[in-house]
């Protein structure tokens, strides 16, 4: 067995048992699941071509025709939330899918060697983590310029510490549990005991991070791009739609900020229960 | 001082210099590792002539060796000549001096919201039944999905158009003035962070609530209050301060979305504007000076830590 | 007979009601007496509700736990005091000494506070008051530089040490009377019979009634008066403590009994002595294992702050282990004998020495997986904590099925399966639990796994780091004569270390005894058990509880160069004087 | 949410325009000024242009809010004969440290401006040289006669600046911490990087002190933090406003929305000499798909009007033949919608519409990035892609002097205006050779009438003879759409009750706005 399927295996079967006994855990999945939809087929799902101008009144409140409305250029809001989905989503997914590997595999080979090795990733992971995520990501707009490319990079480097010190004390810990010593002592090989034994016992934590750190470098990629230094305008990126209806929401129609902030919140929201709730079936599990 | 303390200073130290001197080796790779010439960003404006480019090549030892230049700068930044801005063509610390105080203000400000709230709101959480606690986790996991510039918009939206209790531009002049005009940006940045330390303070507490030395205490007849304190919550306190000197440290850089959105001249607003025109020198010191608030203030939290628990500076065994 | 300073009738105790729902009952009948100055025991297999049973006497039951009954501390029931009062009654008339001492003192506080907070805050001392007496206390409990240790931590101080302070504390009130749960089972033979000591000492002097619990029967029986039973949640029989063989009555109170290990009995030990003679009288007097001048150091931060100390853990251990043959290593906590069986099996690199097996030099841990696999096939090892041991997302047979696929890379799956069912069969699992993860099981049927797990490998020699130490009594029973049986039918040579002298004098034909990473002596078992030379084996013989045992307080405590935390659970290293 | 729609884009009657308010006539001690152009990189008049400029440093002669040009520092700056210009100082002007303005600060003044580097240095392409002819008076010889010249010494062109303290500042004049020296109604106090710059009344002014104790610039470049500024009162006053808080401003009780005549316009134009944005059929196409009306309705909330060439109307409002000028300006055809002639015009040119289009704006201009848009969906509907690239300021700049920044892009799209009276500015920048001074003439237009034209334009200095020349260059050039020019916006200044006197129109450019503010 792989150590995806693995992880898929556990994952999906811890998520099943929560779901079952927790309301919020459904609501919470319907939200997750429902993002993706959207991420996947939001363009399709548009009623209007989310760029296209004058598609309805300016800055007309919500109704039938508009359900969110229509913003400053009489585009439709809901077009452009859910074409927006996609470009949000995945700076996070790239994110935390970039820095729990990169976090997990430096964690585990600093937990796995010790001494020199150990010393050197520290030193790394210290340094890093001494960088804070948004300034790390601003250095990057200055150097390479705006767009999310950038930002997406660094946040990306700057969450491996998170990542990479959680990992190294779990790893560390379970190292240092008798039955990783058994395993050594049965002739257990180390790619077997790493794999097989070490990784799977670090998953739920890792998993509980990476939902944490989606969500943290989701709202991290919308700041940015609410500081106008990430995806620009007229992108239908959510971070860059709250930006924008800001005149709007001053003037009185809040939609235009709203909407899309309501859906950074869900996000975020969701898939920290999950993560959440994933933890603790998870940590009862072990127990 | 006992020895654990001692020990951890000058760890700490150490740890400190060697994570500074390599911070700034990254930042000031920042330039090398830049597409473009910075002599283009230097000339800024003007049609640059070949004397200008030369002038300016040689005013900010362009042609010098890397190291030497990693030098000059470090040796700048250690005399407190910063380097000129790309756009400002003025002193850095000139730029710099004067928003540092309303920046620190604010993030001061923030830190005792934070305090207040997060913390007060985690104990309440621990100790006041299942009803606050479910009360605190439902504000918390809201609270912990609200982006920053999300809730100053709404802070906005509210006192500007609705109640108009708060001023929603600038930082004020004057102490009590300058306090009165951060309110809401203080607010703005604090939600997400009262959220996570309520959370963090409810795990704390309530692992230390069910801990056997409480029980000991609990039998001898101790009064709950000054359980709570002398034995719950002072042992719950270093789980706290670990995450403290990031969180204040990671406001410094944070504040640039409040001072953005409230129309603050701090430093977060210089650093992000600074980034926006690629005025290098300017973010690479504002960057520089954020690290060393955050090696500073970790620094501060791990003594702390080690001054409430000696064994935290003890390598532990781990086989 | 003299008052009765606590009684409990007929208490049981309940888990929180789920809505609409009705607890789970724990303790359903609770019933005893402690009179003034008299020494109760309470014993019992785990999980029979003692501690649940004293801890509701103390207030101290889990949030929403319900308490039916009467309990009477001094003659008050307690459900009819108001709060405040009955936190004073318990303040005043009940001292609590528990297991764990450093659990259950502030990590965070000197021990001076500790002393002195009760007598500030409940008796209303001043400051300096309170200090004086709490000096005075740790005096009387017999901690040496009693000033000192006010200013100290509880880091700082070792789990015997720690033990004296918690007792100190609970005299600074003057109590009735003294709950004492499990107070020496995380302690040494030796450090168990001076805190042991101590107690009896101020029993002696204050009149102090205890309600001592422990599931040590020999040493209920040597320092109690009486001696109540408790079984599943209802206590079942009371006994005069010197006669309780005598007079049990009960079936589970003789099962017990004859469960205990009784160390006395010369002669009754060494179950295995036959049959290993017989096995000896036909193997080459070759060794297996050769274990030559072993030392290892490790180095501790030092205790100034700076730099490091060389702490030496053990030096120059060397003996043989014979094919076949069974080998015990037996010293007090921190000797050294968990890291001379680490080297052996290659978790540990020796500073100097050699281990040779089978005429191999091991004293370098294998190269590789292959080179480790090959030792895997002759050398294994049991570890003290079973759970710990396997890994918690493994069900027992995919742990199993794991072991023999790796020494048997070539087996058909059928044969593996077989093999597996072999190796259950060969510790008496239950085939059924095959399907469990380790949570599932109990603490013996986990280590008859982790047995089963090394057997795999179809070792030559077995190592057993207090494999069944943190085994219940009737457990421990199980297991060893399992490990016996294992060495009869498979002639696997068993290296136990142990620092409880009845399991090795069950299991072994020869003993080391280490002290301070040194060997005191060396020989077979019952020359040494029998006729120690050496006076330190012979105190710990004398540390064993027994019939007519009298704790004594035999040395000063240790505050030299000894590792102070030495009997601590978890050892933390430190090296030099605090 | 309030019934009264929140996005009023209702026209405005452009003869309610206001060029200035009424005279203040009471004290104030203090006034906060926000300027929406963000903090100047220095207050070298010939180095940055910001509106905190005028108030400080004087031009030699007055641009009045109708734009007409006035007498200032220069009592009189006439042609004595067609290749002399001669310029008389007041007698009464000194420099904030009370050093008295000589010829020679003006003569260097010019002569600093006169350097190629210069933004300014089109204005002195005739000059020949210039002369200190008397204590007050400075002549100017010319290679050939200059009809722009008078105009543009009333606009930065013609700052007069402290030649001593120029040349001891050297390089840090203009900076924060150099800061400048000049004669205007406003005396540099101080400058605070980032924060604010400070400026006080000069109580010697020869036009009399301001009424402005202290008058205090702060940087605000996002237009929704500046509507809550002033919403709230926190800055008293700030031009050019963003549009999209009309309602807001003028729902406002603290203070005013003042809509003034104004010479800026939007407009986006090409930037190379091949590809499709150098074809006149392809910018023929855009501007015949892009509706000026809803451009008016959705960027300026209908403050602003339609133009139908890049020379807006008020630049000659106060000229001597304007009437001249306004006659031939309405013959011009007015932009129009026509989504089928659109596209059979780009099919006539040929050009492959599979490349995308490269639109190029500043960053962070809402205003623009909504313009972009909508030339983006225009294209998209006549079958071009159009794409949207969004410099920062300082690469944006870069875009106006270095070739290279121009390559990856097709447009730029810009807010113009011109800050003095003259029709000729755009026209010789984008129409003429480069080396005849047609310095943004990136797309390589070349016609041989309209360079004559427009030479001879500039070379008469009789008025009506000038225009002709001009006119008859128009109407060869207009239909080449050299800018698609999408509309002129008003001049937008929004001022708390209670203060007036200020300037409304586009004259703030270049004419000291605040010497009239004060209380009512
Ligand atoms: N907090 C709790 N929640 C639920 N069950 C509990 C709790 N504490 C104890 N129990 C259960 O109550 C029973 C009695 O436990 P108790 O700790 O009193 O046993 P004990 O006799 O002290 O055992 P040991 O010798 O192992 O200490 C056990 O079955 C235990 O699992
Ligand atoms: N990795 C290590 N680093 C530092 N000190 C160590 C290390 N391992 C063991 N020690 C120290 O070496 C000494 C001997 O340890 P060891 O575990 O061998 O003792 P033991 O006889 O097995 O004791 P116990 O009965 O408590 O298990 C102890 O004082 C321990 O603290
Ligand atoms: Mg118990
Ligand atoms: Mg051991």
């Amino acid at each position: 067995m792989s150590v995806a399927q693995l992880a898929g295996g556990r994952v999906a079967a811890v998520v099943r048992k929560a779901a079952t006994r927790d309301p919020l855990v459904i609501a919470a999945v319907v939200v997750v699941v429902g993002v993706a939809v959207m991420a996947v087929f939001g363009q399709a799902l548009a009623p209007y071509d989310p760029d296209a101008i004058y598609v309805g009144p300016v800055s007309a409140p919500p109704s039938l025709a508009y359900p969110f409305g229509t913003d400053d250029l009489g585009r439709d809001i809901l077009s452009r939330v859910l074409a927006g989905t996609a470009p949000s989503v995945i700076g996070p997914v790239i994110v935390v899918v970039a820095s729990s590997l990169l976090g997990a595999a430096l964690g585990i080979t600093a937990a796995w060697f010790g001494g020199a090795v150990d010393g050197i990733a520290s030193r790394v992971i210290e340094l890093i983590f001494a960088i804070p995520g948004l300034v790390l990501a601003v250095l990057a707009v200055a150097m390479f310029g705006k767009g999310l490319l950038a930002p997406t990079l660094a946040l990306a480097i700057a969450y491996v510490p998170i990542v990479a010190r959680l990992i190294r004390a779990g790893a560390r810990q379970e190292l240092g549990k008798p039955y990783m010593a058994a395993l050594h002592i049965q002739g257990v090989g180390s790619a077997a005991i790493c794999f097989r034994h070490l990784v799977p016992a670090l998953l739920p934590a890792l998993f509980a991070q990476t939902t944490i750190g989606f969500g943290y470098a989701m709202l991290d990629l919308a700041a940015i791009s609410f500081l106008g230094l990430g995806a620009q305008p007229p992108a239908s990126d959510w971070g860059v739609m709250i930006a924008g209806g800001q005149p709007a929401l001053i003037a009185g129609a809040p939609e235009q900020s709203m909407f899309p902030a309501l859906f950074v919140v869900l996000t975020v929201l969701a898939v920290n229960v999950l993560g959440a709730r994933v933890t603790t079936w998870a940590e009862r599990g072990e127990r | 001082m006992n020895a654990g303390v001692v020990r951890t200073l000058a760890g700490k130290l150490g740890e400190l210099a060697l994570t500074l001197f390599l911070a700034s080796v990254v930042i000031f790779s920042a330039v090398l590792l830049t597409p473009g010439d910075p002599v283009a960003a230097l000339a800024g404006g003007i049609r640059p002539t070949p004397e200008l480019i030369e002038a300016i090549r040689a005013q900010h030892h362009l042609d010098d060796p890397v190291w030497q230049q990693y030098l000059h700068w470090v040796g700048g930044v250690l005399t407190g000549d910063l380097g000129t801005s790309f756009v400002y063509k003025t002193d850095v610390a000139a730029l710099i001096a004067p928003r540092i105080g309303v920046t620190v203000l604010l993030v001061l400000y923030t830190a005792v919201l934070i305090a207040i709230f997060g913390i007060g709101s985690g104990v309440v959480a621990a100790t006041r039944g299942p009803r606050a606690d479910r009360a605190v986790l439902i504000g918390t996991s809201i609270g912990m999905a609200m982006p920053t510039f999300v809730v100053a918009i709404l802070l906005i939206w509210v006192f500007a158009r609705v109640l108009g209790w708060f001023p929603v531009y600038g930082a004020g002049e004057g102490f009590l003035d300058s306090l009165y005009h951060l309110t809401l940006p203080a607010i703005s940045l604090a939600v997400l962070y009262i959220a996570f330390f309520s959370r963090i303070t409810r795990g704390a507490v309530v692992g230390q609530l069910h801990a056997e030395h409480v029980d000991t205490a609990r039998v001898r007849g101790i009064p709950r209050s000054q359980i709570f304190r002398r034995h719950v919550f002072l042992n719950a306190s270093p789980q706290i301060l670990a995450v403290s000197g990031v969180t204040v440290a990671g406001l410094f850089a944070t504040s640039a979305i409040a001072e953005q959105a409230f129309g603050i001249g701090g430093l977060g607003s210089l650093l992000t504007e600074a980034a926006a025109r690629k005025d290098l020198p300017v973010v690479q010191v504002i960057s520089l000076l954020l690290v060393v608030v955050f090696v500073v203030l970790n620094a501060v939290a791990d003594i702390a830590i080690a001054v409430i628990d000696p064994d935290s500076a003890k390598p532990r065994r781990n086989a | 007979m003299s008052e009765v300073v606590l009684e409990l009738d007929r208490v049981s105790i309940a888990t929180p009601a789920p809505a609409g729902g009705s607890g789970r009952t724990l303790v359903h009948d609770c019933t005893l007496q402690v009179h003034a100055g008299e020494a109760l025991g309470l014993v019992g297999e785990s999980g029979s509700g003692k501690t649940l049973s004293t801890r509701a006497v103390a207030g101290l039951l889990p949030e929403g736990f319900t308490v039916g009954g009467t309990i009477r501390i001094d003659g008050d029931d307690v459900s009819l005091l108001p709060p405040a009062r009955l936190r004073e009654v318990r303040a005043r008339r009940l001292g609590m000494v528990f297991q764990t001492p450093r659990a259950h003192l502030n990590p965070f506080r000197t021990i001076g506070d500790f002393m002195t907070e009760a007598l500030v805050s409940v008796a209303g001392e001043r400051a300096d008051a309170a200090a004086r007496r709490a000096i005075d206390l740790l005096d009387e409990v017999g901690v040496p530089d009693p000033s000192r240790r006010m200013r100290q931590r509880p880091g700082d101080l070792s789990g015997g040490l720690l033990q004296r302070v918690m007792i100190a504390a609970t005299l600074a009130m003057d109590p009735r009377i003294l709950l004492a749960d499990e107070i020496t089972t995380a302690l040494d033979v030796t450090t168990q019979e001076e805190v042991m000591a101590v107690i009896a000492d101020l029993r002696r002097h204050r009149e102090l009634a205890m309600l001592f619990i422990t599931h040590d029967l020999p040493l209920a029986g040597a320092v109690c008066d009486r001696v109540v039973v408790m079984n599943q949640g209802r206590t079942v029989e009371t006994l005069p403590a010197g006669s309780m063989r005598a007079e049990a009555r009960d079936a589970y109170t003789i099962r017990l009994l004859s469960a205990s290990l009784p160390a006395a009995e010369a002669g009754a030990g060494t179950v295995a002595s036959d049959a290993v003679a017989g096995v000896l009288a036909q193997v080459a007097p070759a060794p297996i294992l050769r274990v030559d001048g072993l030392r290892k150091v490790f180095r501790v931060p030092a205790a100034t702050g700076f730099g490091h100390d060389e702490f030496v853990a053990v030096d120059d251990v060397g003996f043989e282990l014979p094919q076949g043959g069974s080998l015990g290593i037996v010293g007090e906590s921190g000797s050294g004998k968990s890291t001379t069986a680490r080297i052996v099996c290659g978790l540990e690199t020796a500073d100097a020495g050699t281990v040779t097996v089978k005429g191999e030099d091991w004293t370098r841990p294998a190269r590789g997986a292959r080179g480790r696999r090959r030792r895997a096939r002759i050398a294994q090892m049991v570890f003290q904590d079973p759970y710990q041991s396997l890994d918690p997302r493994q069900t027992v047979r995919e742990c199993l099925t794991e072991a023999v696929a790796l020494h048997r890379p070539k087996a058909s799956r059928p044969e593996v399966t077989a093999r597996v069912d072999e190796l259950l069969a060969n510790v008496a699992l239950d085939a059924t639990l095959a399907d469990r993860h380790p949570r599932a099981l109990s603490g013996g049927q986990r280590q008859r796994v982790t047995i089963a797990r090394s057997l795999a490998a179809d070792p030559e020699i077995l190592v057993l780091d207090e494999a069944v130490s943190a085994l219940d009594v009737t457990t421990q029973v199980e297991v060893l004569t399992l490990l016996d049986g294992i060495r009869r039918s498979t002639g696997v040579a068993l290296l136990m270390i142990s620092h409880d002298l009845n399991t090795v004098r069950r299991l072994c034909d020869e003993v080391v005894v280490m002290r301070s990473g040194g060997i005191v002596e060396h020989g077979p078992i019952a020359d040494v058990l029998d006729r120690p030379a050496a006076d330190y084996t012979k105190m710990l013989l004398d540390s064993i509880p027994r019939e007519g045992w009298v704790p004594r307080r035999r040395r000063p405590a240790r505050t030299g160069a000894l590792p102070s935390v030495a009997t601590s659970a978890t050892p933390v290293p430190r090296g030099g004087t605090p | 949410r309030d019934d009264a729609s929140p996005n009023t884009a209702e026209p405005v009657d452009s003869s309610k325009l206001v060029s200035s308010l009424p005279a203040a006539t009471g004290e104030v001690d203090e006034v906060t000024w926000a300027l929406v152009e963000g903090e100047p990189s220095t207050l070298d008049p010939a180095g940055d242009y910001s509106l905190a400029i005028p108030n400080l440093c004087e031009n030699l002669l007055q641009i009045s809010p109708d734009f007409t040009v006035e007498p200032g520092v220069a009592t009189s700056a006439e042609w004595v004969d067609p290749v002399t210009f001669v310029i008389d100082l007041r007698d009464d002007v000194a420099f904030w440290d009370g050093t008295p303005l000589t010829a020679d600060d003006v003569a260097f003044s010019l002569e600093r401006n006169r350097v190629e580097t210069s933004a300014w240095f089109p204005a002195f392409v005739l000059v020949d040289t210039i002369e200190v002819t008397g204590d007050l008076q400075v002549t100017v010889h010319f290679t050939a006669p200059d009809s722009t010249f008078r105009d543009a010494i009333a606009g930065a062109a013609g700052a007069v600046l402290s030649k001593a303290f120029v040349e001891q500042a050297g390089d840090t004049f203009g900076t924060s911490t150099g800061g400048v020296m000049c004669t205007g109604p406003y005396v540099f106090d101080e400058w605070t990087p980032g924060t604010e710059i400070v400026t006080s009344a000069n109580p010697d002014y020869w036009g009399g002190a301001p009424l402005v104790g202290t008058l205090t610039y702060t940087f605000i470049t996002d237009g929704a933090t500046l509507a809550n500024a002033l919403l709230a009162g926190e800055v008293d006053g700030a031009f050019n406003v963003p549009p999209a808080s009309r309602d807001n401003f003028a729902g406002s009780d603290s203070g005013r929305l003042v809509l003034g005549p104004s010479t800026a316009s939007y407009s986006f134009g090409p930037t190379n000499s091949t590809g499709a944005g150098a074809d006149p059929k392809i910018r023929q196409a855009l501007s015949l798909a892009i509706d000026r009306e809803q451009f008016i309705a959705t960027v300026l909330h209908g403050l602003g009007e339609p133009q139908s060439t890049f020379t807006p109307p008020f630049a000659w409002a106060g000229m001597e033949a304007a009437d001249q000028y306004t006659a031939a300006y309405d013959e011009l055809a007015a932009p129009e919608l026509d989504l089928e002639q659109a596209k059979q015009l780009v099919e006539e040119s040929g050009v492959d519409t599979a490349t995308p289009l490269v639109v190029a704006i500043p960053a962070g201009a809402k205003e623009l990035s909504q313009t972009a848009a909508i030339i983006q969906a225009a294209g998209a509907q006549i079958g071009l892609t159009i794409e949207i690239d969004e410099r920062q300021p300082t690469d944006f700049s870069q875009i106006f002097f270095d070739p290279a920044a121009r390559e990856s892009i097709d447009f730029v799209a810009t807010v113009g205006y011109l800050d003095a009276p003259g029709v000729l500015g755009y026209a010789q920048q984008f129409l003429l050779p480069a080396e005849l001074g047609g310095f943004f003439n990136w797309s390589g237009y070349s016609n041989d009438e309209v360079t004559a034209d427009l030479q001879t334009a500039r070379t008469t200095l009789d008025p009506a003879a000038s225009a002709d020349a001009f006119i008859a260059a128009q109407q060869i050039f207009a239909p080449d759409q050299l800018q698609v020019t999408l509309a002129s916006a008003y001049q937008t200044t929004f001022l708390q009750n209670g203060l007036t006197g200020v300037t409304t129109s586009v004259a703030v450019y270049s004419s000291p706005w605040a010497l009239h503010l004060g209380s009512e």
